[in-house]
């Protein structure tokens, strides 16, 4: 099972890559970047991950009996972090995105030429 | 309000300790406190025993009305040739409270082969599988009678 | 005994996953695929309740309640959209 | 059981990546990227992992979803 | 045309390397190294039953104090670039108003949203879950609110005291823990109390409900934000 | 112990009704011709299906009585809901009716209401300009 999971995290990882590189319109690009985003997620948690195990809330099981019942807590602790810093990276890509299409009224990326030299 | 905030808290926490019990008492008196403009909605509510009765048997009427109205969609799925005959008629409703309203637009949804597309004022709007009828009078007594006698009784 | 019960159940919740994702992908309008969306976010509930009975872990049902929660909001915030509404 | 239950869910949010990167509509690809999120969650919850199945379930698709919607809407304004 | 060949030739690379991660991936069998000294000592030691928000909030209680900075943060520069242009005169657009049922129907089931989120974190210590996601089911209920009812518009100094007022508690206690008990954060400043029940774990649940006001006063800031729809000059 | 077997059977067999009725729903999903008539399979058929598998679930596992039954209460409340909305915004978008659909009675009542708004409006212009 876990084989099929790290499987599929590793084909959305390369389906994000695609489309935040191949795009043009600056909100795919963002939605290219959540797939991605997703995609490592799901990578991170997999590698955390102890066959047969449950999980690491001890309701049910006695903590002396922990060590051997349960998976690994360090890697799931990191991705809820992760998950609540990319709600607020894309909150603020989608903000300048809205900001330029004020200013430029296209969404096109090849238009945002003003670095360009 | 408090009834059914405390109602919830308990059903949600699956467990009768103390400390559970002032926990969710002292949660379910601020939150009304902090919508008290919300509160309207729970005034309509009549607590006499025949209500209670006829609230029982709006139940027991809903919930085999519910089951009725699957298997008849899994009929019309099912069958090769898909009987249906759509269209939208209006029907009349006496229901003055909004959460009566809601209820009745809630089980209409769910019963067999209808469901509500809009409300404006004493009319809805319905959409019907199976039109039989396209008169006012009779459609309403097709398909909203049979809830609108409990509904009275218990929100009025 | 239940577990193989549950086992087909699951099949057949996986089975009608598939079907709606079916509408999703071919459905003509965008209200089309807001009904498939729907369908398979309630589904989903009833997934995620076998799944916690396979595991005998109740902490389960709390995400089965959120996303609930998140799946009707979302449905109601893509109708007010579509209905320019927002 | 548990495997069978991942190649499903490989495979819908494997369609929906797709779905979202390759769509012409804007709306169709926010949706399709809510339910990869969606999808996301239940293979959490397949790993052990409840904490994480929430946050994916309430941040992750929830809020990101309507924020993009938010977002939509107002270039939609603009634009007509 | 060059341009795509290159990126499918960067795409091939990668993936060649996951296919190496991938072969080399056998499946854990047993906790190694960090893993296995919270399992041991984390139930001993914090008190909590649900051990990833005892590693969050405790153990690396700095990481989250940094979090729900980087949140306050982002909430600050949304509203900063969506305020800039004021002079632009935007005409009021026609807003569709909903439909009875909705709006009756959410007076309902918005105070049940509200009690979910509590109960979210404010059992964080032995369910799943805790201050981040009560926040966001908070503020996915102050969202419904505001689909209910388009014009509705939220107050934002209620919001900013309530942001303040908790991000004060959070970094009060962390300093108390400094005082009374090990360090920074360190939960042992009240007592840990039986382990499984609801009053337990120390301060857990304390800086879970600040941390959950907190948080969901910044999303709903930030949707408040974002979904202003230059409604406020009529015509 | 042998009680604990017969609930377990019956719980699992109600489960089984119950996901049979989520794949009936999404059988119709595909074959029905229009939005709205999806919507009315896809509505009750999952709403029956979601609310008949957990209550097998409770068959099977009583302890968890509570938190079943807050969920089966809060599918019962907002799917009626969100279909209701969503088919509101197909209606007023325009999503197209199947053509056999026989009578359209909301159509002719908002097409009396714009007429009688235009005809509301004429007059006051009149008025203004006398």
């Amino acid at each position: 099972m876990e084989y099929i999971i790290l499987i599929s995290g590793f084909l959305l990882v390369l389906i994000g890559l695609w489309g935040i590189l191949s795009q043009k319109n600056l909100i795919k690009i963002i939605l290219g970047f959540t797939v991605f985003n997703t995609g490592i997620n799901i990578v991170m948690v997999t590698v955390g991950y102890v066959k047969g195990k449950t999980a690491p809330i001890l309701d049910v099981i006695s903590p002396e009996e922990a060590l051997t019942s349960i998976v690994d807590p360090v890697p799931q602790a990191l991705v809820l972090t992760a998950i609540v810093i990319g709600l607020g990276v894309t909150a603020l890509m989608l903000v300048y995105a809205l900001k330029l299409y004020q200013d430029k009224k296209t969404l096109d990326i090849n238009n945002f030429k003003d670095l360009k030299w | 309000m408090f009834i059914t905030l405390m109602l919830a808290w308990l059903l949600l926490n699956n467990s009768l300790q103390t400390e559970v019990i002032i926990t969710g008492a002292i949660i379910s008196l601020i939150l009304p406190w902090l919508f008290c403009g919300k509160c309207e909605v729970f005034t309509y509510l009549r607590i006499t025993p025949k209500a209670l009765l006829y609230s029982v048997l709006f139940i027991f009427t809903f919930l085999t009305e519910l089951i009725k109205a699957n298997f008849d969609m899994a009929y019309r799925v099912l069958s090769p040739s898909l009987p249906i005959n759509p269209g939208i008629v209006e029907v009349k409703t006496k229901l003055k409270s909004k959460i009566g309203r809601v209820i009745l637009a809630d089980s209409i949804t769910l019963t067999p082969g209808t469901f509500t597309l809009d409300l404006k004022d004493d009319s809805m709007f319905i959409h019907w599988v199976d039109v039989k009828s396209t008169d006012l009078e009779k459609s309403t007594q097709l398909i909203v009678n049979k809830f609108e006698k409990y509904l009275e009784v218990m929100y009025g | 005994m239940a577990n193989t019960l549950i086992f087909i159940a699951i099949s057949i919740t996986l089975l009608s996953l598939l079907i709606s994702l079916y509408r999703f992908i071919a459905g003509p309008e965008k209200a089309n695929r807001i009904i498939a969306f729907d369908v398979m976010s309630v589904s989903t509930i009833a997934l995620i309740a076998f799944i916690s009975v396979l595991n005998k872990r109740i902490i389960y049902l709390d995400v089965a309640l959120i996303y609930g929660i998140l799946g009707f909001i979302g449905v109601l915030i893509i109708a007010r959209y579509i209905e320019k509404g927002l | 059981m548990f495997i069978a239950i991942a190649i499903i869910l490989a495979i819908v949010s494997i369609a929906g990546a797709i779905m979202a990167i390759h769509h012409k509509k804007l709306s169709v690809a926010i949706i399709a990227s809510g339910l990869v999120s969606l999808t996301a969650s239940v293979m959490f919850l397949l790993l052990a992992a409840p904490d994480v199945a929430l946050t994916e379930a309430s941040i992750g698709s929830g809020l990101t979803t309507i924020i993009f919607f938010y977002a939509l809407n107002k270039i939609r304004n603009n634009h007509d | 045309m060059i341009k795509k060949l290159l990126i499918v030739g960067l795409l091939t690379g990668l993936a060649f390397m996951f296919y190496g991660l991938l072969i080399s991936y056998n499946g854990n069998e047993t906790l190694t190294g960090l893993g296995s000294y919270y399992a041991q000592n984390g139930a001993r030691e914090v008190g909590a039953a649900n051990l990833v928000s005892a590693i969050v909030v405790t153990y690396r209680g700095l990481d989250t104090l940094g979090e729900v900075t980087i949140l306050f943060l982002a909430a600050a520069i949304i509203g900063f670039v969506l305020k800039l242009k004021k002079d632009e005169v935007v005409e009021a657009r026609p807003v569709r108003e909903t439909s009875e049922l909705l709006t009756s129907a959410s007076q309902v089931i918005v105070p049940v949203i509200f009690l979910v989120g509590v109960y979210i974190f404010i059992n964080g210590h032995l369910t799943p879950g805790g201050g981040f996601q009560g926040g966001a089911v908070i503020a996915s209920g102050v969202l419904l609110m505001l689909l209910a009812n388009p014009t509705m518009h939220i107050s934002h100094n209620i919001v900013a005291t309530i942001e303040s007022i908790s991000g004060i508690a959070f970094v009060a206690i962390g300093i108390l823990g400094i005082v009374l008990a090990g360090g920074f954060l360190d939960n042992r400043l009240l007592p840990l109390g039986e382990f499984g029940t609801l009053l337990s774990a120390g301060a857990i649940p304390l800086i879970y409900i600040f941390i959950g006001l907190k948080v969901g006063a910044e999303l709903s800031n930030i949707i408040g934000t974002i979904s202003y729809n230059q409604n406020e000059k009529p015509n | 112990m042998s009680e604990n077997n017969w609930n377990e059977i019956i719980g699992g067999f109600i489960a089984i009704g119950g996901s049979l009725f989520l794949v009936l729903g999404s059988i119709g999903l595909v074959r029905m011709p229009d939005a709205y008539n999806r919507i009315q399979a896809g509505t009750k058929a999952s709403t029956l299906g979601t609310i008949l598998s957990l209550t097998g679930i409770i068959f099977i596992v009583p302890d968890w009585f509570g938190k079943l039954l807050l969920l089966i209460l809060f599918v019962l409340i907002t799917n009626p809901v969100s279909s209701h909305v969503l088919a509101r915004a197909a209606y007023y978008t325009k999503v197209p009716l199947t053509g056999i659909t026989k009578v359209d009675k909301l159509k002719e009542t908002l097409e009396v209401e714009e007429s009688r708004k235009a005809h509301l409006k004429k007059v006051r212009i009149q008025k203004e300009e006398e």
